[in-house]
């Protein structure tokens, strides 16, 4: 079993912005994301808008990336949403299975 | 309180007595019937922490079923209509109503920034409410004026799908423009990724492609074409179970506004809590913006030949303020505006008052200009 | 083997062999129709472990659906009653169901402490479902009476909603008293954080209060009132559609039952291999104690002046037990009790008993006691 | 391009000018109505990054009604037909459908491999989609003839049951064989925990289990027997709600497969994209391969006695391929197949175009081998 | 990229008790939560009784908080939950955006 | 407050293989699994196709378990499923509460 030290970085945050997020993730170089609709509770939640439609109002995504573009996805989030959105964004260590290739086209 | 007070009161006290009576028993008979009737249970439960629960799904589902429906009925009125008349009775309410859709943004604009005296951003995000138009509000109104017996030209569906747009637009480019410096210099202090003014402005311009192709616009103009197009091609009894399912007046349409109105009656009840914060201002500009409207609509909509129910129906959709295709758009173009204020002027204040007390004020007004 | 038998057994001992033939036929009209069907396919689905899936949010809905129709359809019957004979004919049924609310979760309780043996938590958990009522079970009943042409008496949604509480407050707050000691006892030796006596009083509360401002009471109970109000301000035309839309002979609410019940087949499947594991007694228990309930609610119901198909109604909606507002009360107010038990009860055997059987058996009571 | 080409271009040169041209008027009544419409619009507003979102909930929601209304009216009709005729009429129609659920699977994979040289788990994954069958091209296979005024054999629903199984099944079997040496090979190079030859063969039995017990043939079949078993059983008037709720010709059945449609062609859009991926033999298959398939169809049901609807019918359903059960078994069987070549050609390519243009050429095939 | 850090709180359970665990966590400081359905099992999850109604019968709920904090919400949980009800908690390490707002009031 | 060192396993994968890797996740000793819907994007995601029932494409499975038990999951999990399904897996550290009790049978 071998493991490839990676970093999984976590935001969550309003669903007006999350598609947006990952998109760019994928710019700066994640092979992929995962996202899913959660519940949110926090200082600005209602800031949160999607209240009519069929959808969440808060969404939680995830990448499985290298520590470079890691830090590249949470600086893009904090410079360009943290001021006027509902939403949070952190960073774990995991082992990857396979993980080399998770590394990334690194364009980003 | 407001500027907007006298000319509204104005607006009201032109009436006679007579007629003052007449608004009182139209709204009995509007107020003790099933849809907002549930509007009121579903905002009675939040406010004593009650149970009912609409899966969104639902919620969701049934605003499908209700676009689809306002566009299906349209297409085939319209087929009549078309078949009768060809396009003469039509193209002056599409332009009435395109011109209110270019006014009323401007007008509220200018009263939030200049007499409330709020922020461009906030300005031009609740202007963007009340340009555009609530689908709900609309099937409330026809409904009411059938019930009335004085149904609303055919082609009052097509009216909501142009109302749809422009409204929207134009708040959304004013904020733009008008905030382009503040934003400016603060994106010049914030530092390395923030996103320069032609990532706003492609911004801007996905926001609107994104409410012109959205849901409400894309079903209702969709099922409008294909109403159009089965009722010239198909016979009757092919067209009937298709008609039964999707008419305005059927049991399907009036029982799931039913539970719409209850869910939307639970959302709004969420709302009432923030009217402190918003303040008596944006209270005001809630009740008395839509009938200054409203009175625009019901006036320009006679001049442009509705009838009486078109009429009423007309002004309830240039009055209402949207809910659904304006607050994203809005929350992706201009995120310094506060969602909460334009919500809950949207959600707490013009719906209820539009659904209770608006749209039999409409009728008045309508027969006050003449329409019948 | 245990006392409830000779008693049930004594209760249907006294029909005469002409009456068990009418049980027989009616069980049979009453199996053989799709709603029961389309419960025993769930089951059978389940236990094959067949791909049938109704999303949860179709479930919830038809379950919306139907309290509302209930409720609203109740509520334009009783404006009917109530026009002809005031309250005269309502208040001795109202009565007596809040007396049998009150004496079905004691005799439940009785019944399981002391002769099944079973834990304070466990008896008073079980016998919350059981003094609550069944909506579903209501209206199997009621298409059931309305197919024998014995329609009941019309304010039944009435008594369904006065059913609904006070079984489980009764039930929570017996079991909570009795506990309290036990409890008490086992906080102490805890440690930090257990909540004491004091936060155990406020959960009941709590619960309570869910309980009454629950889902099904506020839908029941919110379209009664609007159903009541519609019919007496609204003319008929205005009315139909909501009528067509929530009548409970029309399409919507016998298709969508059928609906239902399969999912709840689906889920009574998944339950059955828990009979094992709940034994006997529980399984005698969730026979026999609906049949004395039952016989119960028929003979109140008719001294109390209702008609046979009220009787057999009343009889299957005190004889029912809960499985959607209990089960969370309980589990919040008393966590000791183990939920595989009074779930497997109520779902798996007496909800399907009453579907089954029940209902027909407590028509021939009703007639037996001599409703009409 | 393909030897299929011949044969199908054989087929329709067949037909006088006198019959192309009432296949072009069945087409322009066929692509006219709300439901081809509804599909197209989808289509149209996935192409251009439009705002349509079903919930799955919602369109799941239908799929579960539509295929317990084709099995419940199935059924219902299936009474009166076995009431007057016994089994005579139906035994060989299901014959013909037997052999046909056999043989396409077997003719499907033999043009994939050897005439489009694909591998055996994408040509085994293929025949699976085709050998099966989509109760969706039924339904509006049913809703064609019925507004043609040739509605179908009553017993069509009872067909479709038994089209879903074999065809899989054959299919899976073939490629599990065929494979076998091929995976064998690869998993003892594969080391550790790799399945070996018998946890491919119990995935196998359990996938073809899961086929069989799946939600289209429990709801179907389940349906059925409960829509036969009521309709005897049951007097009219009881009846009624029922047959009211699932009818076919109703506006539930009418208007809710246009909803389904609506999201067919939003996923079929999505789809467009792949056809390049997926190249212009897979293109030309996907059209081919149903009109031989359907013409098989026509002809074998007009052998076995079936009427003109009822011939169409079973062409459409023969010819169409699964989107619903096959995906998931053959992923599951075959991982090795690629999805995007079977779902694309079932989906974007073989359903469009039998519902825009397959059932009038089924129909007017139908008509050519005789069928009344 | 000025990273915090902080503990990431998890609690899997029954739904009906969720709500209520968010609610103190909240009173014991921290700043918001997030909260989603999902579908469990484990050793007792026939304890799980939302078995008719539209609601998930199991949610997963997280805290971003302060190591002290994160302690006090897992210490509430073992102590009022565990003997009776189907859930379990755990704790891990993450790193924070602009972490410094989730501290928290710290009043539990 | 006594925290146990276990590791979380965390499966992100098309739905069609999720249950089984649930399964065989329970015989490899895990005490339990939480599981839910979530939507993914990935380099052979199109590899998806639960098109066109009502279950979500993509779904997210995690496991607590001790670190031998761990690496079983994603031995089986990498041998089995990544050359043909769009899947990726994971682990992590977590502390837990009361964690004896998911140290798990054993029996894989
Ligand atoms: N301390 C926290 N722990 C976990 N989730 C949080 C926390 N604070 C905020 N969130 C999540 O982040 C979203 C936005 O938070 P905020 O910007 O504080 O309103 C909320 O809706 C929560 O889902
Ligand atoms: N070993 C485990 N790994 C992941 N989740 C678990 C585990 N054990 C339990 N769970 C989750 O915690 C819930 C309650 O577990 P339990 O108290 O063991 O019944 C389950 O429904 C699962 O969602
Ligand atoms: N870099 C990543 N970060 C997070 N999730 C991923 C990543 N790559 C793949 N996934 C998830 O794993 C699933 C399968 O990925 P793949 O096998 O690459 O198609 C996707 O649908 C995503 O949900
Ligand atoms: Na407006
Ligand atoms: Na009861
Ligand atoms: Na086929």
């Amino acid at each position: 079993m071998q493991l490839y030290p990676l970093k999984l970085v976590t935001v969550v945050g309003e669903t007006v912005i999350m598609r947006e997020i990952a998109d760019e993730g994928i710019k700066f170089g994640a092979t992929g994301f995962t996202m899913m609709d959660v519940e949110g509770h926090g200082s600005r939640s209602t800031r949160n808008v999607m209240l009519v439609t069929g959808e969440a109002k808060t969404r939680k995504l995830e990448f499985v990336v290298p520590g470079d573009i890691a830090v590249a996805i949470l600086a893009y989030v904090s410079h360009n949403y943290f001021d006027h959105y509902a939403c949070i964004a952190w960073l774990s260590d995991v082992s990857v299975v396979r993980g080399e290739q998770y590394l990334g086209h690194k364009n980003g | 309180m407001t500027p907007l007070l006298p000319v509204a009161v104005g607006l009201l006290g032109v009436f006679s007595a007579d007629q003052i009576g007449r608004i009182v028993e139209s709204l009995e008979r509007n107020l003790l019937t099933p849809i907002p009737l549930c509007f009121l249970l579903g905002i009675i439960c939040t406010r004593i922490h009650g149970g009912i629960k609409i899966p969104k799904e639902l919620y969701y589902s049934i605003a499908i079923f209700l676009l689809m429906s306002i566009g299906f009925i349209g297409g085939h009125e319209l087929a009549h209509e078309y078949q009768e008349h060809g396009v003469s009775t039509i193209w002056k309410p599409a332009l009435a109503t395109l011109f209110l859709g270019c006014l009323t943004p401007i007008t509220a604009y200018t009263v939030l920034r200049y007499v409330g005296g709020m922020s461009i951003a906030d300005s031009a995000g609740i202007a963007a409410h009340y340009g555009s138009t609530s689908a709900v509000t609309y099937a409330v109104a026809n409904s009411f004026v059938e019930q009335t017996q004085h149904p609303a030209n055919s082609f009052l569906p097509t009216l909501v799908t142009l109302l749809e747009c422009p409204g929207i637009a134009i708040a959304l480019v004013l904020g733009a423009a008008l905030s382009a410096k503040e934003r400016a210099a603060r994106a010049a202090a914030g530092g390395v990724g923030r996103p320069g003014p032609q990532a706003r402005q492609s911004k801007l311009v996905e926001a609107l492609y994104e409410v012109m192709t959205g849901q409400s616009i894309m079903l209702m103009a969709g099922l409008l074409v294909i109403g159009f197009v089965s009722t010239m091609f198909m016979d009757e009894t092919g067209f009937q179970p298709f008609y039964d399912f999707f008419q305005s007046k059927g049991m399907l349409f009036r029982g799931l506004l039913c539970i719409f109105l209850l869910e939307m009656g639970l959302v709004a009840g969420e709302r009432l809590g923030d009217l402190v914060k918003v303040g008596p201002f944006l209270i005001a500009f809630g009740i008395l913006m839509p009938l200054v409207h409203g009175f625009l609509g019901a006036w320009l909509g006679h001049l442009a030949g509705l009838n009486l129910g078109g009429c009423t129906v007309l002004a309830a959709i240039v009055s209402s303020a949207s809910y659904i295709a304006a607050p994203p758009a809005v929350r992706l173009t201009l995120p310094e505006a506060n969602p909460t204020y334009s919500i809950t002027a949207a959600l707490a204040i013009t719906f209820p008052f539009n659904i209770a007390f608006g749209i039999p004020i409409y009728f008045e007004m309508a027969k006050f200009v003449g329409a019948e």
